[in-house]
Formats: C-alpha cells, sequence, structure tokens
C-alpha cells in the first residue's frame, strides 16, 4: 500500500503540466447529486480554454492547460482537489459551489491563490477590501433578489404594497442567501414575504405547493439547485401556477430544469447575467475550432444550453483577467498574485464583449479595489416550451444599491472582524 | 519462525491480558507509533495532510466511537452524522464565545456536549431494537441537521448559515483556521486518535466493555447475571458520541475549517462510519482504523490511478470507482465475511503456524 | 418433613443444613388468562441442593424465573435472607446474590470463556470510569484480583485449556460448564440451574452432578435446580418439589417425594380429573 | 372551517404522497421477507431501472461514454426509439437478468451468513449499481415519459369546488400511483396465494429450513424475489421518475422508505402500505399545522420522530410479529 501511495504521487508530479502553461483547473461535478448541472458548465469551460489554445495558441502566447478535478459537489472532495491541484500552481479556481467556496475562502487568501465565484459564493465577496482574494462578478444572489423584485415591481405599475410574494428555496446556505436581502425589500415596498424551504434534495414538495396554492401569492421566488428545481417546476405546473409569475434565480433557469414540465413550463421566467442560445460568432469558432475537431469535452452536446454559456463565460472572464495581468505585468507567464492584480483592474467593455465574439452576451465588467462584484446587473429570460429555448425579456437591470450595500457592508465587516482582517484600499 | 507467542511466556495476569500479546505485534505498535510521531510530523506535505491522513484520522476517531456503540454494544446507529454536526456546532460556539480558552479543552467540552445529546436520543434503544433502533436513530440523524440549519443561534446570525473556524492555536501552533500548518493539523489529529484509541482499548477491556458486549450478545442474558441494561446502553451512547462529538469537531474546526450542516453532516456521513466499522470489522479497535483507511484512502488512491496515473476522464474515474469500492466490498466478504480485521487476524494466524501448517 | 426445625437439619451424608434462605409464600403466575403457577409455597435452606421437578409444562422454568427476577408473580410473596422481596429487576436480584444458568446456554458467544466467566464478577467491580478509561489504579489492580478469582473456578471446573477460546466454538457439554462457572464466578448466596444435564450424555451427566456436588460441598453454595431427569435428582438433592400443571403435588426428601403417589401418578400419566 | 377543508386537502395528499412511499418500502419487505436480507441497493435498484428504461426508450448506446473514451469513437444513439410498453417489459427483462446475477455473484457465497454481513453486501451491491448506471447510462439528468398523466385532476377539483366551495388538487400522476400500486399489491398477493412459486416464496419466508427440506430450491426463490423487487424498483423508479426526470437523487428515495418500513414492520407487505399512508399523511398534516411556526422544512425528520415515538410504544411496529422475550 505505502509503496504505491509513493509511486502514485510521484506519477501525480510528473503529470502536471509544463511550468510554463497558464494553469485553470476545473474543479467540476459529473457526478453525484448535481451532476446534471455540473457537466454543461464543467463542458462549456472546458471548451473555450480548447478554443483560446487552438485558434489563438492560449493567452498571449501561452498555452492554458485546464486540469480537471470531480468534486461531486462535495467539500471534502473539494479539499482532495484543492490540495492535488495547488502544487500545479493555479491561477484561479472556480468550484462552482458554494460550500466548497466558503471552505476556500480563508485558505486562499493565505495560499495566493484567486477565487473566482460568478453568481455564487459569498455574496459580500463583493467587498474586495476585506476580500482580497475572491471575486464574484458580475452579479451575486443578493443583486438576483433585488433585480426580481425590481421585475415584479415593473410588471405591478411600481407597486407592491399588499401584494404577496413567496421564496421558495433550498434549505441550504445557498437557498438562505436571498432572505435578508428580500426581508429588506419587503419593508421597503410593502409586500409580504412569506418563507418555503425545501430540504435537499427536493424530490418531494407537495406540502410547499399546496401551501402556495391555498396562500395565492401574486408571485413565487425560487432559488433551487438540481433535481428541486425540475420538481418545484413541475409542481407549479401541476397547481396551475402562473408561470410568467414564477421568477428563477440563474440556477433554476436550465434547460434541464423546465424540459421535464413539457408544455406547462412555458411563459417561465429565471434570471441571468448572461445572454442565451448559440448564436453568437463565438460558438462558430468553437464549432470549427473544438467541436468539429473533435477536441469537445464530455459528450459534446451542450454548446448553447444555458449552464454550458455560463460556463464559457466564466471562463472568458477568467481569459480576461489573466490578458490584463499579462498587460500590467509586462510578461505573457503570469503567475497567481499578479492574476489576481489582473482580476482588479479588469475592464471588459461592450465593444471587448463584441470583439471576442459575444456581443451583447454580458454587462461591461469593471473592477476595482474595492468592488470584486461588479455592477450587479441582471437580466430575465423567458422558457419558451414550443421552441425549446430561453429568451430573453428583458435588458440589464441594476439592482437596488442602497438596499444591498449596507448588508454587504456589514457582512463582510463581521467576517473581517471573525478573521482579524484590516480592510484594504484606503 | 518468526511470528509466535512460544518462548514469549507470561508470568502475571496482568502481562497474559496486554494488548498485544505477541512479541512481534508489539514492536509493529511501537514502530508505527514511531513512525506516526517521529518522522511523518516532518515529511509531511499539504496534500497527504489534508487529503489523505487528517481525514483518516479524524473518521477513524468517528469509527473507533460508533464501533463502541454498535460493535462492543450492539446498538446498531444511523446518527453519526448528526453526532458530530452537535460536535462541529458546540466547538464552533464555544471557540467563538471564549476565544481565549484552549481549543484542546473546547474540543473536548464539545464531545461531552456530544455525550450528552447522545445520551438523550439513547434513550429509546430501551425499547427499540436492531434494525429498528437504527431506523430510530435516523430521527435523530434529521432532527439535528434541521435544528442546526433553522435556528441562526447555532451559527452566530450569519448571512447563509454558513460556519468558520477561527485560527486557534495549541503551544503557539495554529492548529485551525487557514494558517494551520500541514504538521500542526496532522499532530492535533493524531495526538487525539492515539490517546481516544487507547481509551476505547481500555474501556472495552474492562468492566464497562464486557457489560456492553453481554448486552450486545445476550441482553436478557445479560440482565440475569447483573448488568443494567439501562446503564451499559446509556454508558455505550455517551462514550461513542463523546468520540463522535470530537471527530466532528476536529472535521469542522481542523480538517473543513468551514461546513455547512447539511451538506458536511448529512445522513451521507452516517452511513459512511457505519460502513467503515462493519467493512473493517465490528468490535475491533483495529477494525475501526482499517475500515476507515479503506473508505477514505481507496478513493483517493483509485482516483489518482485513473486520473492522474491512467490519464481518464474525471467523470468515467470517478463512476468506475464507484464500481470497484462496491465490488471490492462483496468480494472481502466472499473472502472473510466478518470484515478486514478478522482477515488480518486470519492471516496473522497463518502466519504463526507458518512454514509448517500441520 | 416435621423432623426438620428452622434452625436447620442433618442430612443423611452428615452435612448440616442451616436456616431457610428463601421463601415463596402462595405465589400465582398468570400469563393472560393462563395460570402458569397455582399457590405454591415452598422454601429453600442455607446450604442445601434443592430441586425442582415436574413433567413438561409443569411451570419448573416459571418458577425459577420468579426466582431470578425475570417475572413477577401477580400473587404471592418472595421472601429473601429474611427480608420480603418487592418486584425487581432481574439484575438488581442478581445483585442480592442469586446468579444462574439457563436451559439452552445464554453465553456471550463473542466473547472468550475467559471474558464470559469474568462477566460474573462484574458486579464486584467497582472502579471508576475514568480509572477503566486510564487503565490506572484501581481499574489494573481490581481486574488482576478478580482474575485470579475466576482462575481458581476456571481450575475447579478444568477448563483451563479453553480459557482463550471464543464460546461459540466450544462443544454443547462444555459450555454448559463455562455457564456454571460463569455464575459461580459472581460467588453467589443462592445457585440457580435451569437443567444443567439437558441434552448431555451419561458421561457427561456425571461429571456435571460432581462439579454440583462439589460446588455446594467446597463452597457451601445453596443449589436450586430444576431437573428432568429423575434418577440424577434423586442423586444430588437434599429436598425435592414436584409440579405438575402449575401446582405443587409433592414436597420432601428424595425417599418422601418417591414414595408420594401424586408424584407417582404424574409421572406414570395418570389422567388428571 | 377553512382550515378544516384545507387540512382534508392535504389529509388527501399525504395518503397519495403515502402510496408512493408504500411502493419504495414494499421492494425493502418483499426482499426481507423472503430472505431476511435488508436491501440497502433498493433504492440504487430503482434508480438504475429508470435509467434503463429511459436508455432503451431513447435508444441509446449503453457504456457509450466507456468506449468512447477507450477506443476515441463517439457512439451515442443507436437512432432509434423503443415504445414504452416494450421498454418497460425489456427493462424487467434487465432486472431479472440483474437478480440472476446477483444471486449467482454475491448471493450464493453468502448462503447462510448473518443478516448483518448480507446487509453489508447490499452495501457494496449500491455502489456498484450506482456506479455502473452512471457508466452504462451517464450521469446527465433524464426526462422519463411513459404516458402518465400528470397535473391536476379537474374532475377532483371541480366536484370538491362544489361541495365545499373550494377545489382540492389532487395529481392525476398520484391518482394513477394509487392504481397501480392497488394492482401491483393485488397482483403480488395472488402471486403468492395461488401459484406454485409464490407458496414456496411463503414457505421459505416462514421457515428456510423446512422450506429446503420439502424441496424447495432457495437459490429459485431467491433469484425470483429479487427479481420481482427488481420490477417494483422499476415501477417506483417510473413513478418518481416521471415526476422529477431520472437523476443520482432518485436512488434517495429509499430514506422515504426507512420510516414506513419502521413503522409497518419490516416483514408485512400491509404494513408497508398503511405504514406509507400513516407516514404520508402524518408528515404533511404536520409541516401544515405546525410547520409555519417552527419554519418549515420539517418532513424529513418528522416521519423519523413519528415512527420512533409510536416504536416506543409498540417495539415490533404495526404488524410486525410480536417479540416475546425468554429465556
Amino acid at each position: 500500500m505505502k509503496l504505491s501511495f509513493t509511486t502514485l504521487a510521484a506519477a501525480i508530479l510528473a503529470a502536471s503540466p509544463v511550468l510554463a502553461d497558464l494553469v485553470v483547473p476545473n474543479m467540476s461535478y459529473r457526478t453525484g447529486p448535481y451532476a446534471a448541472n455540473g457537466i454543461p458548465y464543467a463542458d462549456g469551460f472546458n471548451d473555450y480554454f480548447t478554443l483560446l489554445n487552438e485558434r489563438d495558441g492560449g493567452i498571449g502566447g501561452v498555452r492554458v492547460s485546464v486540469p480537471e478535478c470531480e468534486t461531486a459537489y462535495n467539500t471534502e472532495k473539494g479539499v482532495e482537489c484543492y490540495e492535488a491541484l495547488r502544487p500545479q500552481n493555479p491561477l484561479v479556481l472556480n468550484p462552482l459551489s458554494t460550500g466548497i467556496t466558503y471552505q476556500l475562502i480563508p485558505r486562499v487568501a493565505v495560499d495566493g491563490i484567486t477565487l473566482y465565484t460568478p453568481g455564487y459564493g459569498r455574496t459580500s465577496a463583493k467587498n474586495g477590501s476585506v476580500f482580497e482574494w475572491v471575486f464574484n462578478a458580475p452579479a451575486n444572489y443578493w443583486d438576483g433578489a433585488s433585480v426580481a423584485i425590481k421585475h415584479i415591481l415593473d410588471q405591478e405599475g411600481g407597486d407592491l404594497s399588499g401584494k404577496k410574494i413567496a421564496l421558495v428555496y433550498h434549505n441550504s446556505a445557498y437557498g438562505k442567501e436571498p432572505i435578508r436581502t428580500l426581508e429588506e425589500l419587503s419593508q421597503k415596498h410593502g409586500f409580504e414575504l412569506s418563507l418555503l424551504p425545501v430540504d435537499a434534495p427536493g424530490q418531494e414538495q407537495k406540502s410547499q405547493w399546496l401551501q402556495i396554492r391555498r396562500d395565492q401569492p401574486d408571485y413565487v421566488i425560487m432559488y433551487a439547485w438540481g433535481v428541486m428545481n425540475q420538481v418545484a417546476i413541475q409542481e407549479a405546473v401541476n397547481i396551475r401556477f402562473p408561470m410568467d409569475r414564477f421568477i428563477g434565480i440563474w440556477w433554476s433557469g436550465s434547460e434541464n430544469d423546465v424540459r421535464p414540465a413539457g408544455a406547462g413550463a412555458d411563459g417561465y421566467k429565471a434570471l441571468t447575467f448572461h445572454g442565451v442560445g448559440r448564436d453568437y460568432p463565438l460558438y462558430d469558432d468553437m464549432q470549427q475550432y473544438v467541436f468539429d475537431a473533435g477536441k469537445a469535452s464530455g459528450a459534446g452536446d451542450q454548446m448553447g444550453s444555458v449552464l454550458y454559456s455560463r460556463g464559457v463565460y466564466a471562463a472568458v472572464v477568467i481569459a480576461e483577467a489573466i490578458r490584463t495581468a499579462q498587460e500590467l505585468a509586462g510578461t505573457p507567464n503570469v503567475n497567481a498574485a499578479q492574476v489576481r492584480d489582473g482580476f482588479e483592474a479588469l475592464n471588459i467593455t461592450a465593444e471587448r464583449m463584441a470583439e471576442l465574439g459575444l456581443p451583447d452576451f454580458g454587462q461591461p465588467i469593471s473592477l476595482s479595489c474595492e468592488n470584486h462584484g461588479g455592477d450587479g446587473l441582471v437580466r430575465l429570460q423567458q422558457w419558451s416550451a414550443g421552441d425549446g429555448q430561453w429568451s430573453l425579456i428583458t435588458d440589464f437591470i441594476e439592482p437596488d444599491a442602497d438596499i444591498l450595500n449596507p448588508l454587504i457592508e456589514a457582512d463582510s465587516a463581521a467576517f473581517a472582524q471573525e478573521s482579524g482582517i484590516t480592510p484594504r484600499c484606503n | 519462525m518468526i511470528y509466535r507467542e512460544a518462548g514469549d511466556f507470561k508470568t502475571s495476569y496482568r502481562d497474559d491480558s496486554q494488548t498485544f500479546p505477541i512479541r512481534l505485534d508489539r514492536w509493529g505498535y511501537y514502530i508505527t507509533l514511531a513512525v506516526a510521531f517521529g518522522i511523518i510530523p516532518f515529511v509531511i506535505n499539504d496534500y497527504w495532510a489534508n487529503a489523505v491522513l487528517v481525514p483518516f484520522l479524524i473518521y477513524a476517531i468517528a469509527a473507533l466511537g460508533l464501533n463502541i456503540l454498535t460493535g462492543y454494544a450492539g446498538q446498531v446507529s444511523l446518527g453519526t452524522g448528526g453526532f458530530m454536526a452537535v460536535g462541529a456546532y458546540s466547538v464552533y460556539k464555544l471557540m467563538t464565545a471564549f476565544p481565549e480558552v484552549n481549543i484542546v479543552i473546547h474540543i473536548l467540552l464539545a464531545g461531552g456536549i456530544t455525550a450528552m445529546v447522545g445520551v438523550m436520543f439513547g434513550l429509546p434503544s430501551l425499547r427499540i431494537k436492531g434494525f429498528y433502533l437504527a431506523v430510530a436513530t435516523l430521527a435523530a440523524q434529521f432532527f439535528l441537521v434541521w435544528l442546526f440549519n433553522k435556528v441562526p443561534w447555532f451559527y452566530n446570525y450569519s448571512a447563509s448559515g454558513q460556519i468558520n473556524a477561527p485560527t486557534r492555536t495549541v503551544l503557539g501552533h495554529a492548529v485551525t483556521g487557514p494558517a494551520a500548518t500541514a504538521p500542526a493539523k496532522y499532530l492535533i489529529c493524531l495526538v487525539f486518535v492515539f490517546v481516544l484509541a487507547w481509551v476505547a482499548r481500555n474501556l472495552t477491556r474492562g468492566t464497562l466493555g464486557r457489560k456492553w458486549m453481554a448486552i450486545r450478545d445476550m441482553d436478557i442474558a445479560a440482565e440475569i447475571i447483573g448488568v443494567n441494561p439501562l446503564g451499559a446502553k446509556l454508558s455505550a451512547f455517551a462514550v461513542s458520541s463523546f468520540f463522535i462529538g470530537i471527530a466532528g469537531a476536529l472535521l469542522f474546526a481542523v480538517y473543513l475549517g468551514a461546513a455547512e450542516v447539511g451538506e458536511a453532516f448529512g445522513i451521507n456521513k452516517s452511513f459512511l462510519v457505519l460502513f467503515m466499522i462493519i467493512i473493517g470489522g465490528l468490535g475491533s479497535i483495529f477494525g475501526s482504523f482499517a475500515g476507515a483507511a479503506f473508505l477514505v484512502l481507496l478513493p483517493v488512491l483509485l482516483k489518482n490511478l485513473l486520473v492522474g496515473g491512467l490519464g481518464w476522464p474525471t467523470d468515467l474515474a470517478a463512476h468506475i470507482e464507484l464500481m470497484i469500492v462496491g465490488a471490492l466490498i462483496v468480494l472481502f466478504l466472499i473472502v472473510e465475511p466478518h470484515g478486514l480485521a478478522r482477515l488480518w487476524s486470519l492471516a496473522k494466524e497463518k502466519l504463526r503456524l507458518w512454514p509448517f501448517p500441520h | 418433613m416435621n423432623d426438620m426445625t428452622s434452625q436447620g437439619y442433618v442430612t443423611p451424608d452428615g452435612r448440616q443444613i442451616g436456616g431457610t434462605l428463601m421463601e415463596l409464600k402462595n405465589i400465582t403466575l398468570r400469563f393472560g388468562g393462563v395460570v402458569a403457577i397455582k399457590d405454591i409455597s415452598f422454601d429453600i435452606r442455607q446450604g442445601e441442593i434443592r430441586a425442582i421437578i415436574g413433567p413438561n409444562g409443569a411451570g419448573k422454568s416459571s418458577m425459577l424465573n420468579i426466582i431470578s427476577g425475570f417475572y413477577t408473580p401477580q400473587e404471592g410473596e418472595v421472601w429473601f435472607k429474611g427480608y420480603r422481596r418487592g418486584p425487581m429487576k432481574p439484575y438488581q436480584v442478581a445483585r442480592l446474590g442469586i446468579a444462574r444458568t439457563f436451559q439452552n446456554i445464554a453465553l456471550f458467544d463473542g466473547m472468550s470463556v475467559l471474558d464470559n466467566i469474568m462477566t460474573g464478577r462484574l458486579n464486584r467491580m467497582k472502579a471508576g470510569f475514568l480509572a477503566q478509561a486510564m487503565w490506572w489504579g484501581s481499574a489494573a489492580r481490581e481486574e488482576d484480583e478478580n482474575r485470579e478469582a475466576v482462575e481458581k473456578i476456571i481450575d475447579f471446573l478444568e477448563i483451563q485449556n479453553i480459557r482463550k477460546t471464543p464460546v461459540g466454538r466450544l462443544p454443547y457439554g462444555l459450555k454448559k460448564r463455562v455457564e456454571l462457572a460463569r455464575a459461580l464466578a459472581a460467588e453467589p448466596k443462592l445457585l440457580l440451574l435451569d437443567e444443567p444435564m439437558a441434552g448431555m450424555n451419561v458421561e457427561e451427566k456425571e461429571d456435571m452432578s460432581r462439579f454440583i456436588l462439589d460446588v455446594n460441598d467446597e463452597f457451601g453454595t445453596t443449589i436450586c435446580l430444576i431437573e428432568h431427569d429423575m434418577g440424577v435428582v434423586m442423586d444430588l438433592s437434599d429436598r425435592v418439589v414436584v409440579m405438575d400443571y402449575g401446582k405443587k403435588i409433592g414436597d420432601g426428601t428424595p425417599a418422601e417425594v418417591r414414595s408420594n403417589q401424586a408424584v407417582i401418578d404424574a409421572y406414570l400419566g395418570v389422567a388428571h380429573d | 372551517m377553512d382550515q378544516l377543508i384545507f387540512a382534508a386537502e392535504v389529509v388527501l395528499n399525504g395518503l397519495m404522497a403515502g402510496v408512493m412511499y408504500a411502493l419504495v418500502a414494499l421492494g425493502f419487505v418483499l426482499i426481507f421477507k423472503a430472505s431476511g436480507v435488508f436491501n440497502y441497493a433498493q433504492g440504487v435498484m430503482a434508480l438504475f431501472a429508470a435509467l434503463t428504461l429511459v436508455g432503451i426508450q431513447n435508444g441509446q448506446v449503453p457504456f457509450a461514454h466507456l468506449i468512447n473514451a477507450a477506443f476515441g469513437t463517439s457512439l451515442h444513439h443507436f437512432g432509434w426509439t423503443v415504445p414504452s410498453v416494450l421498454a418497460i417489459l425489456l427493462t424487467a427483462g434487465v432486472m431479472v437478468l440483474l437478480a440472476f446475477l446477483i444471486e449467482k455473484l454475491v448471493l450464493q457465497h453468502l448462503v447462510g451468513q448473518e443478516p448483518i454481513i448480507l446487509f453489508m453486501a447490499t452495501i457494496g451491491l449500491a455502489y456498484f449499481l450506482e456506479g455502473l448506471g452512471d457508466v452504462m447510462w451517464g450521469a446527465d439528468i433524464k426526462t422519463l415519459d411513459v404516458g402518465l398523466p400528470q397535473g391536476i385532476s379537474d374532475t377532483v377539483e371541480q366536484v370538491t369546488a362544489n361541495w365545499f366551495g373550494y377545489g382540492f388538487f389532487i395529481d392525476r400522476l398520484d391518482i394513477w400511483a394509487t392504481v397501480i400500486a392497488a394492482l401491483l399489491v393485488a397482483a403480488l398477493v395472488a402471486f403468492s396465494q395461488y401459484t406454485k412459486q409464490g407458496r414456496a416464496m411463503r414457505a421459505v419466508a416462514d421457515d428456510h429450513q423446512a422450506a429446503l427440506s420439502v424441496g424447495i430450491s432457495l437459490r429459485f426463490i431467491w433469484v425470483m424475489v429479487w427479481s420481482i423487487a427488481g420490477f417494483v424498483a422499476l415501477v417506483a423508479g417510473i413513478m418518481w421518475g416521471t415526476k422529477s426526470g431520472v437523476q443520482f437523487s432518485l436512488s434517495l428515495i429509499a430514506l422515504k422508505a426507512l420510516p414506513v418500513l419502521m413503522l409497518g414492520g419490516f416483514t408485512s407487505i400491509p404494513g408497508a402500505i398503511v405504514g406509507g399512508l400513516i407516514i404520508g399523511v402524518g408528515e404533511k398534516l404536520f409541516e401544515f399545522a405546525i410547520g409555519p411556526m417552527v419554519g418549515g422544512a420539517t418532513e424529513n425528520w418528522f416521519a423519523y420522530v413519528l415512527a420512533l415515538v409510536f416504536l416506543v410504544f409498540r417495539p415490533q411496529g404495526l404488524f410486525g410479529e410480536r417479540i416475546i422475550e425468554r429465556v
């Protein structure tokens, strides 16, 4: 046993990429309870870097290596992956799990590795003066909650007093994220908020939906993940809840979530922070350099799906940050600390997105020492069961900063105090 | 010709009842200790500590605890995850409320709190037996997880309900928090494992252990020879929960550093630890270690072999890994149904006769 | 029975039997509507070997279970060492100094012979929890002392060579002997034996008889046994209670019982009317 | 009054949910009764059956991922689809084959071992089947459609609306599940009462030794029982899979069956059904009445606590054989 371990340890070291490569690991989950969500995301993430390598020869002439590590959405496997990846000098980590993110936040600060958690993770990491190594642009959970209410305000002609809004949420750290925000907003706008937790995995939600049917809330907002999505949408269809008054967070807005409910899911809305479909020039390149060349990740059948696009988007932002870092450092072979500086100096304009082959795909992102979370713009997409695809129905909407900023301030201050961090950026 | 007790005469009852009656075993034990305390701390790196040895040691404590309850006292429990959560949340509350007190004391107190909770949930064992009890302990599992998720006081009102372990030191070295080094984490777990395994061995060979085993083997007969079933069962729940609580505290504070109750201490954890002791060997201290090693090390080994060594896609490797672990469990059972510990002792028995088997 | 005063009596082989150790007064035990034991009284005296015999289903085992506290009779009184015993749990009864063996051996199969016998001394071991956990002071000392006592019993019953064997692997006869050893290890005031010779061959029965007599002789232990085999019982015991259908039909020395018409009828199977 | 009507609706839905729980519990009871094995793999079997069904329906190439990885091919689909009924029959065939293999490769070698060891073997089996299902058919989510209707039943809604002024919600899938479960139980009872194999099965359940001595082949019985349990798993997989898609979490429905088994006893088919109904109604009613006061999501633990409280008063379960303590 001992002997084989040593051999293996040697094998791992030998298998690590050539030092000159830019290492951006893919902490994915293609097994376990959330595999269905993890697979397309991981494929998109891989494929974008494959494209850069194939088409451009990498970033700034240096190839990107994307070692993949299976976390199964499990925090302990996440630790194992982190330790296995660390000797390879990764530049950025994107664990796609709120639990693993929380675990890594203190560690990356010590080890000097950037953590990029677009649309998930710890919301208050937006405050870069406390969370030096964590970035969560372009939008976070609280932005999502705020924009959902803004959209509802819009629908209701700007007045929510006396309206009832229910939050159906995954009974976990992730699902509980929007509660504070929504409570503040309910005070501000005078709507009545009811909370309906669903325990993981969420296979059985009859009680919650019977309650919705009895209480008849005007809108339902949902923060779900995995099988809870499909069941919730199916149950909503079953009780004939009006689908256009049912709004999911971006993790509740993939094709997987709505398809099983069939025609009934038509009109279901979800928040998103990027474009939908595959009508972007980038995807043509992707087809040419990656798919047709047989280099696609996984089964190669995910291009253009919501979670695939999100994986691509995460890869795009990381690649842009690396590019920025290369410009700042004046060398293509950047290290983790330089990439962190790259993130802080990141400025992705609308023109740059168009250049990348993704016009109007994402909002402009401009980060700074204080702001690691971007502007938090969010738009809405709606499912059309007939065409079997999502379409964008709003432009990017700004969240309610008056509500969110104090909350972020308070939460990050609590973390700073707990961990003995003195805020930077002054 | 080497491995046998011949010529190793015992002149007192104490010698006769010692833990390793055979000289070679004794040496093996001392050498293992010497390596574990004297060599590994100096050569260990982060990967070996965080991905392999620290989880192995912590799960060994949990397996020891569950083995006391299930293997020695015969009370099957599926509440391990819930009890580990009690340990973790206790240590979190203590760490944040009394930062000036030493973390070792906090961990021990967390074990004590868990022992009390364990006794409370052990009460039904007086009426309910066997598989029914196993399923009944699931009530503890689900209720405790729900409680820690629901009551904000337990997670200090943080926005998401995650708990984070702040940095705490022992003898000037950080053992929790991000600054803790690999040797420090490893050593604190090792010391706990060493002391607790020793305590477990002492308890199980003495009066209390005989009471437990008597209750396990035939509860009615045990009662008639004078064992109070209430005392024996509840003491097993208390000691077992104490161990499991410490394992939970270490898992959160030293190993993970952050935890969320449903993910880190869910029902899967209960099953995992139960599998460890069944595979390792019920009613065996060594079995607790063997089972923990099997289920912690084997997946890591397989993963490194399939992904790192053979370069397979990670998902395929993960699926095949499951199949191999499953097939190995079945295979071991067919070869030797009573767990790795029995397999080990059979091998030793063969060795005693070697090279003249007749 | 008139010659037996409460001060005791002398057996034909010259042993002095003491005063009353246990007395059962008007015991009635029912299971639901079924009466298992009906209004039975008898006593057991210090130092004697007392047998309860009767055909199958006579209620012998129930009687033994009442004495060892496993059943609580609906009516009647149990007196032990001059005190009336209230309803007690079996383990409390054991702590009074009553040990027993079982008809269908009730050993702890997962433990070695030595450990099984050591369980007989559990109630004598008082080391605190911490001492046990650390194996310090009283715990280790106590273990040695009790081990010594147990080794004497092991020698006495001639089972030295199987000391470390798991009892699950022993043959039937040896198991019976280990069970006796476990009961003896408790150094009981009163030893209850539930069909100690059931299922044994002649040789084993002789061995067991010898052990029973020796136990009574050397340790002065009062013994109450149930047995099926009339011959063995008559040879062994000082006084015999005969039960049939939950009633007492005879009580006295073997010779008296043997000549009792009701007993002869019961054993010859005369129809009840 | 409103609350009473709402409660009635909750009770009805609880009953329906209970049927679904009972369906899973049934698989456990069958195997436990006939072979004394607590089959931990029952939930994974449901997942495996559902995966296989969808795979066959859609004409997926089994082991495609493995083949592609090993040979560099890109196989995914055969390019045909199989009608539901045929696919169900084929899947049932696969489950029989699986039962045969389990008997041949695992159980046969463990005859006469203690229950804990057989239980452990099913743990290994669960690991293996989970991996196998993923390797064979992939871990992505699959939509299962065998033509069962879903959604609110208009008839029930209208009728109850006329009666109470509030239309009850009943899922048509639940109604179908109830009907199918009833048919399944009836078929099982008929099978065990009126066929030679069924009687042999009951004989084995009553007394292994005696059954063997009259010449019943234990091996055959085991294959048969595991096949039936596989079929029950398939039915459960279809019901739950239709509702939520076929994916990993399907294997977790086994957890819902455990409190049912506690209540009903591990050896009683009526126990599984009545236990399922009690748990279903109990947890839904508790969530309805008490849930809002304590923050909801009580269903997971309440089922167990209900079963626990019940067991304290009746340790052998609802229909379990009375435990008589003897010495």
